[in-house]
């Protein structure tokens, strides 16, 4: 009791500490967060070594933490010096600074210009240990996939399955065409092209590959005008085992030994490219008419069909824009890993997918982030628990099933705060306008 | 009677956060045959719902006791197992996949009186004969007319303290529906209280003894059922002004 | 306002620079230091021989299947070679020429049974726990795809428990392999279905859709054909199949003599039990993986008479010897020492896996020794030189470019379940004929 | 010509006759009323004009074009637009977005506008925000316009799906039970708004109702339905005496 | 000829299985609504209960402190698995979708699935890797009858199978609580009305489910000997599609889709190259599902249970 008494000042200080730091703008995170990844890239190395740490920590200690318990102290003061601090610091500083710039940018500089900067942290951060840059790319693949999966689930109110499926036919169609074009292999013989324009031509043949993967789609899509809910995720469930199938019986990419000798195109900067178009173009999507109408389809479809909606139309294109950046998300993944084989997409990695949907929250991008972050962060970190980590995932997930059923952030968004004012600002520059009119 | 068998004060009900009822209290004593009539979305289903505890969600300033019981302490089961009040729902609610016996033999799942179980049985198919003579049909292939007498058979097998009709009339041909009321009349005079809810104010005005009139979630009138005939606030609020 | 626009555009170079940096040489920093301490440690070492011994602990990175299918065959696999390394550091470790001692650790993960675990995993195993030596996960699939990282970093990967041909036609440097391969997994059954019935001609194959499977039973299917069997039937099924009366009708129909396939561990048992049930009327069946485990003995009567492939086996006698004959050298504990230590250890029957995973620190021990370094460039260098005989069998790898560091050293033997004299099932060594433990039956019932 | 004109309209549920043989022809700028007990066939016979069902027998001429048999989103496009008897806005949506989905049908800047945010695809739905918000604005509701519908009053609901239905820009508007669960006041509301809307946006309503008071003040014409058949039909005084209409529908006199 | 006749022997064997382990899914989704993707893996733990049941029984018996033949050793432990594994079921409903029973069914699915991978993870921990070979508790035999090959264990899956069968239709016509499942898949929330829990009527029907899990896992323990803590996955979604295939929540569908599914599988591998089993057999089920929206024996978005 007295503790509590004689804490709350200490609390309201802290609390009003907080505050301050809650009005730091985005930018200035960053900008915080590029100084601690600076300074772990120079001093890093360094101080682990002189805290007993040996090396860099490369997920936030976190996973050395549970390994090493011992080791708490160490990587706890790490934390601070190398980010928290610098973190702070650098953010409460630099807030004025991009407060003012924040008044002289237009929206599409400003967010373009934190995606840069984020860029380069995270090319930062992930390269100063290979660990990170494998992680961070998958992280990044399963964002894309869990993303298009939620135009159909969260968007759309189905219950589709077949993510695996649609990520194998866009993995299994993109690396038969760089290998066949670019690489000497013992299946397709010498290169097409030359080897160098590999990297240029990977965006097509990605593009390719989604195409493919979002026509082969069409075998959910159409029953989906005819079939809803239970018996549609059914169909999604036959196409993920008729793909896996298909690709056993494939004997000249392999069969069921799978495909390797992938060209090495699918570096940070590729993946991070294709990961922040896919989310900015089924942003776009989900933010137009058009794209909402999946919502109508959801809550009322034959409202939706009173008021003008082509719900068929609407069904086609979210199903195919899901298969399509599956697809992609599938074409990156082989690329990244360098070889696949049918297993690789079983059921399986369709409910992993699933569970990051549903944690990070249907309907909503920031869901659609936060779901695979946390999923593989857990992933990660729990790693040490060896055998029990997957005794103790379940549990976390039901419990936060449990606690939000409709995942972390279902049907909100992060608000960012500048953007925010944006918005406000332009509707009430919209309600002037009416006003002066 | 010195106290009401059911006392409701203050009663709110919720959908989400769409109030239908906006606090009413009335009584029902024992024996009596109380109508609740009033307009589409009135809040008469609500109410009855609340009562038994089935579907919805009271408010915090609700009360509502049965012969002494707190009702809020029962769940909507126990409603009808422990206290004795069956709910005939709106729209018949019987189960078509079932057959008539076996919808009646269900609604004796929670009784602990077995022994008493064939007098109830001869008396349901003496009141409504034509459920004797399709005991072993489908629900779901009986008139309209029939299976409402199936519900009403069937809450007179699960409890026999009370018994909440909601909306008997509904669909029912003028003759089925005087025989309807015929049965629950004799019901009523072998001990059941019923309270019932009506759009068809005339019938129900006729048949019941007291009456309350709810419009849009509000108790707006309340009187014997021979005062409430004569007043012209019941046609305009039944009728909509 | 300019000073800080200043200092942000200095901070933004830096980040910068330190992105771009990264991709050209990942983990710099770090690598470097731990580098450099082991070349100055060998430096020290070299410049004073007479000072005291300098130990060395090298880290041993591999990830097991923990979880996921392949869970316990790939146990077996880590036991072996947690044995090994129990020995090698209970023995004092290698003591070099210039006086250091080699002592080893081992760093390893649970892989889930799972791709892009293992590469995930590998990674971390070199750069996070800074593997000298990496070992490979279980099965041909998980090992490709980890050979894919080795290769990638340099780093040399023993590979046992992965049989596939194909991962070493590449075109890989750094990666060797301690099983025989699959292209050689069944051509001496055929070759004891010859020896032994000359009059065989219709044999069928069938066989799990699996990366292995498939493999072995295509090159068997090509040497079969080579030597004049007619080939009635050639089915794959899959993975998950439970019930396998269609194959068996097949088989029946085709007038097969002999099965060959399977697959892993639970098909096989199944298949051939099933087999058993319908009394399929065939006179050998052969069988990958399943019959020479342990618990294949369970199946009781429906065991008996089944042959299966196995890189090694307990009565097997590999002897120093039987080296000498081969006027190469003997290395390590004879059959009878591992057997009993790993009983001893583990309380349970050593399987080939078991064995191959002992042998895969053994030889990586014998090339160190070899190589007298812990270099890797030197080790790589003795292992493509190494032509030993340990109780594992022989071990030589290919140095050709095309097919560097495929097994070619290392003979299957066949094992048959037979009954013993008080009628008890065992597991009896039939080929090759030297290291027979008993006569082949056949027909097998 | 006539706005909309049935002919024989008969509907089977499979042995259920739910609607037969009806027939009606209406005219541009009348309100039209169908009443009749619950079950009857009103709704059937709205569902059947919007495309929700295809009838057993009977022709559907809309604007001197049969639309017999033509998918709802057709219909609504031809300008046919209707609200539903129990609510059905698209709940997890705010007001403003309810209103502007049903401009889905006038939107011409495509997929790729949609995908790759062009400048056309902002401009249209600037375009489409400025008009609903307008729409809005002229049903009183545009302070409710960024609030999610579900949590909205129930009046307010029923205003915003009348508001959708305008937002289609239709010629004929079909109204299942505009007032259910209103109070008095607000049905008069209610009614007054119905004729401000029919004016300002020049349309034909045809609507289903229960409260006779309702229908008698507003339509010009009334059809009265019982088990699928008109019972009577003709101008509201006519219909208030008729005996059929008052046992079908004020209920039974019974004696017990 | 009598190629075909094994084949039929083959395919209801396998059918057996997806029969029973899809009741399980259609019980629960007739009353709930809800897929339980948890049910593949109380499949795999009734096998391992059974395992343990019938390995106690043995031990027994060897002991010579059970004198039983063979035939009730397997009735005992058959009926002894069922009774136990009926509690997995309860224990899952109760973990993973009473709290959710308001919940969007999609989160229900997802808990249903983490509870799966809770128990394949719980029983590798429990168990450690060593595999599991099921007892022979009946001593295999081979029948000719004809010139077919007919082992006694396909005898007794069929008959066991069928029994089971005859035995839940009883159970679901002739009972107070089976009535109440088949009024509770007519009308849900009309049910407590009757005085009915609902609660009890749900977990009776995840005890039914997975005490048919159980007797399953005890014919296929026998048939395939070898338990493994994943063996439930893909037979598991195998039976879903088969519940599905049949009608949701239509016991006869699913007991019809089990047996078809079965089927095409085994006529599939027997006819034709056998790796294109998957391949073709769920293509087959794609364009049922694609002409037949509602699956063979379901009803436009209703769920009746019947039989």
């Amino acid at each position: 009791m007295s503790i509590s008494v004689s804490s709350t000042p200490f609390r309201r200080s802290l609390r009003s500490k907080l505050q301050a730091l809650r009005d730091v703008p985005v930018g200035s995170w960053f900008l915080g967060a590029a100084l601690a990844v600076l300074l772990e890239w120079y001093i890093g190395p360094a101080l682990a070594y002189a805290l007993g740490l040996g090396q860099i920590p490369a997920i936030f200690g976190l996973s050395l933490i549970l390994k090493k318990p011992w080791l708490i102290p160490s990587v706890l003061l790490y934390l601070v010096l190398i980010y928290g601090l610098p973190l702070a610091v650098m953010a409460r500083l630099s807030a004025g600074l991009i407060r003012r710039l924040e008044a002289r940018l237009s929206t599409g500089v400003y967010v373009g210009l934190h995606l840069v900067l984020l860029f380069f942290l995270l090319w930062a951060w992930s390269s100063a240990d290979d660990y990170r840059l494998l992680v961070i790319r998958l992280l990044a693949i399963n964002i894309l996939a869990t993303m298009s999966l939620n135009i159909v689930n969260g968007w759309m109110g189905e219950f589709s399955v077949s993510v695996a499926g649609f990520m194998a036919v866009g993995a299994y169609v993109s690396s038969v065409l760089m290998v066949w074009g670019f690489v000497n292999d013992d299946v397709f013989g010498p290169p097409v092209f030359p080897p160098q324009l590999a990297p240029m031509a990977f965006p097509i043949v990605l593009v390719i590959a989604g195409a493919v993967t979002a026509f082969s789609a069409l075998a959910v899509a159409i029953p989906s005008f005819r079939t809803r809910g239970d018996y549609l995720a059914i169909i999604t469930l036959a196409y993920v085992f008729i793909v896996r199938s298909f690709f056993e019986n494939m004997e000249f990419i392999g069969g069921p030994r799978g495909f390797m000798n992938q060209p090495e195109v699918a570096g940070f900067p590729m993946v991070f490219f294709w990961t922040v178009f896919g989310i900015w173009v089924m942003r776009n999507y989900v933010t137009s008419i058009l794209g909402k109408a999946t919502n109508a389809v959801r809550d009322n479809e034959s409202a939706a069909e009173m008021m003008t909606i082509n719900t068929r139309a609407v069904k086609i294109t979210a199903f195919l824009t899901h298969a399509f950046w599956a697809g992609v998300a599938g074409g990156l993944y082989a690329h990244v890993i360098g070889y696949i084989n049918p297993a690789t997409f079983d059921i399986r990695r369709s409910a992993e997918i699933l569970g990051m949907l549903y944690l990070g929250g249907l309907n909503s991008i920031t869901g659609s982030l936060l779901g695979p972050v946390l999923f593989m962060f857990l992933s990660e970190v729990l790693r040490p628990f060896q055998l029990l980590k997957w005794l103790v995932i379940p549990v976390i997930l039901i419990y936060a099933m449990i606690r939000r059923p409709r995942g972390l952030m279902g049907f909100q968004e992060l608000r960012i705060p500048f953007l925010e004012r944006r918005r406000i600002a332009r509707e009430e520059e919209k309600l002037h306008g009416a006003a002066g009119d | 009677m010195s106290s009401p068998q059911l006392v409701v004060e203050n009663l709110e009900v919720y959908y989400g956060n769409i109030r239908a009822v906006h606090g009413i209290s009335f009584h029902v004593n024992k024996g009596e045959i109380v109508a609740i009539i009033g307009a589409n979305g009135a809040g008469k289903t609500s109410t009855l719902r609340a009562i038994s505890r089935w579907m919805v969600k009271v408010g915090p300033k609700t009360r509502m006791t049965f012969e002494g019981h707190d009702l809020l302490r029962y769940p909507p089961h126990k409603v009808v197992s422990e206290l004795g009040i069956s709910h005939v729902p709106e729209g018949r609610r019987i189960f078509g996949n079932l057959t008539v016996w076996e919808n009646l033999m269900l609604a004796t799942y929670a009784r602990k009186d077995r022994h008493n179980l064939k007098r109830d049985f001869d008396m349901v198919f003496d009141l409504f004969p034509r459920l004797a003579e399709r005991r072993n049909q489908k629900a779901g292939t009986l008139s309209g007319g029939e299976q409402q007498m199936l519900a009403v058979a069937r809450a007179l097998i699960t409890g026999r303290r009370m018994m909440l009709l909601d909306e008997p009339s509904m669909g029912l041909a003028p003759l089925l529906m005087q025989e309807m009321f015929a049965a629950l009349r004799q019901i009523n005079r072998e001990g059941t209280t019923i309270l019932l809810v009506e759009q068809n104010a005339h019938m129900a005005l006729k048949f019941a003894h007291r009456g309350y009139v709810l419009e849009t979630g509000n108790l707006v009138l309340e009187g014997l059922t021979m005062d409430l005939l004569q007043n012209p606030r019941v046609k305009e609020a039944y009728l909509g002004g | 306002m300019r000073r800080w626009l200043l200092v942000l555009a200095l901070l933004l170079g830096l980040v910068l620079a330190a992105g771009c940096g990264g991709q050209a040489t990942p983990t710099q920093a770090p690598e470097q230091e731990t580098a450099a301490e082991t070349q100055q440690e060998t430096a020290k070492e070299e410049a004073q021989p007479a000072e005291q011994a300098k130990e060395i602990v090298l880290t041993i990175g591999f990830t097991e299947s923990r979880t996921g299918r392949l869970e316990v065959s790939s146990g077996r696999q880590a036991k072996g070679l947690r044995l090994w390394m129990k020995h090698i550091n209970e023995a004092g470790g290698i003591k070099l020429s210039d006086g250091t001692v080699v002592k080893f650790k081992e760093a390893s993960y649970d892989d889930e049974s799972s791709k892009d675990r293992v590469q995930e995993l590998y990674t971390k195993l070199i750069t996070e726990d800074k593997a000298d030596f990496l070992i490979s996960p279980y099965s041909s699939g998980l090992t490709d795809a980890a050979a894919v990282i080795a290769e990638q970093y340099g780093k040399v990967m023993l590979t046992t428990g992965a049989a596939s041909d194909k991962t070493y036609q590449k075109g890989l440097t750094q990666v060797f392999q301690i099983y025989t391969p699959a292209s050689r997994y069944l051509t001496g059954a055929i070759d004891l279905l010859l020896t032994t019935d000359p009059n065989l001609k219709k044999v069928a194959f069938v066989y799990e859709q699996a990366k292995f499977s498939t493999t072995v039973v295509e090159a068997a299917k090509t040497y079969a054909e080579e030597k004049g069997l007619e080939i009635v039937l050639f089915e794959g099924y899959p993975s998950d199949t439970t019930d396998f009366g269609p194959f068996i009708n097949k088989i029946v129909q085709s007038g097969a003599e002999a099965v060959l396939g399977g697959g892993h561990f639970q098909d096989g048992t199944t298949f051939a039990r099933q087999l058993y049930e319908k009394q399929a009327p065939v006179k050998a069946v052969v069988l990958l993986v399943a019959p020479p485990e342990p618990e294949f003995a369970e199946l009781g009567d429906a065991a008996l008479g089944v042959t299966g492939p196995s890189q090694w086996e307990p009565q097997v006698k590999y002897t120093p010897e039987a080296a000498k004959e081969l006027g190469i050298e003997w290395y390590g504990p004879t059959n009878e020492e591992f057997v009993q230590a790993y009983k001893a250890e583990y309380n349970e029957e050593p399987s080939y896996h078991s064995a191959g995973g002992y042998a895969a620190g053994l030889i990586l021990e014998y090339a160190i020794k070899k190589a007298d370094s812990v270099d890797p460039a030197k080790v790589k260098e003795a292992l493509d030189n190494t032509d030993v005989l340990t109780f594992f069998g022989r071990t030589k790898f290919d140095t050709s470019p095309e097919s560097h560091g495929l097994q070619i050293g290392h003979e299957m033997v066949y094992i048959q379940w037979q009954k013993d004299d008080q009628g008890n099932l065992v597991k009896q060594v039939v080929w090759p004929k030297e290291a027979a433990t008993a006569e082949f039956i056949y027909p097998m019932r | 010509m006539a706005l909309l004109e049935i002919e024989g309209l008969t509907h089977w549920f499979g042995g259920l006759r739910a609607v037969y043989n009806f027939h009606t022809r209406i005219e541009p700028g009348e309100i039209r009323g169908l009443i009749g007990p619950n079950g009857a066939g009103k709704t059937t016979i709205f569902n059947l004009v919007t495309g929700y069902y295809r009838p057993t027998e009977g022709r559907i001429v809309f604007l001197g074009r049969d639309i017999t048999g033509k998918r709802p989103n057709e219909i609504g496009k031809l300008g046919i637009s209707r609200t539903f008897q129990n609510l059905r806005l698209w709940t997890h949506l705010t007001a403003l977005e309810n209103i502007m989905l049903a401009y889905y049908g006038q939107i011409r800047y495509g997929l790729i506008g949609a995908f790759f945010n062009t400048r056309r695809r902002q401009e249209e739905e600037a375009r489409i925000e400025v008009e609903a918000m307008d729409l809005m604005r002229m049903l009183e509701i545009e302070t409710y316009a960024h609030r999610v519908v579900s949590g909205l009053p129930y009046g307010i609901q029923r205003k915003v799906e009348i508001a959708r239905a305008l937002a289609t820009k239709p010629k004929l508007l079909l109204l299942d039970e505009p007032t259910a669960g209103m109070s008095p006041a607000e049905m008069l509301e209610t009614m007054e708004f119905i004729q401000f809307v029919r004016e300002r946006f020049n349309l034909t309503i045809w609507l289903i109702e229960h409260r006779m008071k309702f229908v008698m003040n507003l339509c010009n014409w009334i059809q009265v339905l019982n088990f699928g058949e008109v019972i009577a039909e003709g101008p509201p005084d006519v219909i208030r005496d008729h005996p059929d209409v008052v046992r079908a529908y004020l209920g039974e006199m019974v004696e017990i | 000829m009598s190629q075909i006749a094994q084949q039929v022997f083959n395919a209801l064997q396998l059918g057996s299985f997806y029969a029973l382990i899809a009741l399980g899914y259609s019980m629960v989704y007739s009353i709930l609504m809800l897929f339980n993707f948890a049910h593949g893996d109380v499949f795999m733990v009734a096998t391992y209960i059974g395992y343990f049941v019938a390995v106690g029984l043995l031990g027994l018996v060897a002991a010579s402190m059970l004198p039983l033949p063979s035939w009730a050793l397997f009735v005992l432990t058959l009926v002894l698995t069922m009774f136990l594994a009926s509690f997995v079921g309860i224990l899952v409903e109760l973990v993973a979708y009473r709290p959710l029973r308001d919940a969007p069914r999609a989160s229900a699915a997802i808990t249903g699935l983490m509870v799966g991978i809770f128990m394949e993870t719980g029983v590798l921990a429990l168990l450690g890797a060593s595999r599991k070979d099921f007892p022979a508790l009946i001593p295999p035999q081979t029948f000719q009858l004809g010139p077919i090959y007919v082992t006694n264990l396909k005898i007794l899956t069929l008959g066991m199978t069928l029994l089971l069968l005859v035995l839940l239709y009883l159970l679901i016509h002739h009972t107070k609580l089976g009535m109440a499942m088949r009024a509770m898949s007519f009308d849900y929330a009309v049910v407590p009305l009757l005085g009915i829990p609902m609660n009890t009527v749900i977990s009776f029907t995840f005890a039914l489910g997975s005490a048919l899990a159980g007797a399953a896992g005890i014919l296929y323990g026998m048939s395939y000997p070898v338990l493994d803590p994943y063996m439930g996955v893909i037979i598991g979604w195998k039976a879903f599609v088969a519940a599905i295939l049949g009608g949701r929540g239509s016991i006869f569908g699913a007991v019809v889709g089990g047996f078809m599914l079965g089927a095409i599988e085994i006529l599939v591998a027997a006819t034709m190259p056998s790796t294109m089993r998957d391949l073709i057999a769920y293509s087959i089920v794609l364009l049922i599902l694609t002409f037949r929206p509602y699956g063979l024996f379901g009803e436009e978005y209703s769920a009746r249970l019947r039989l």
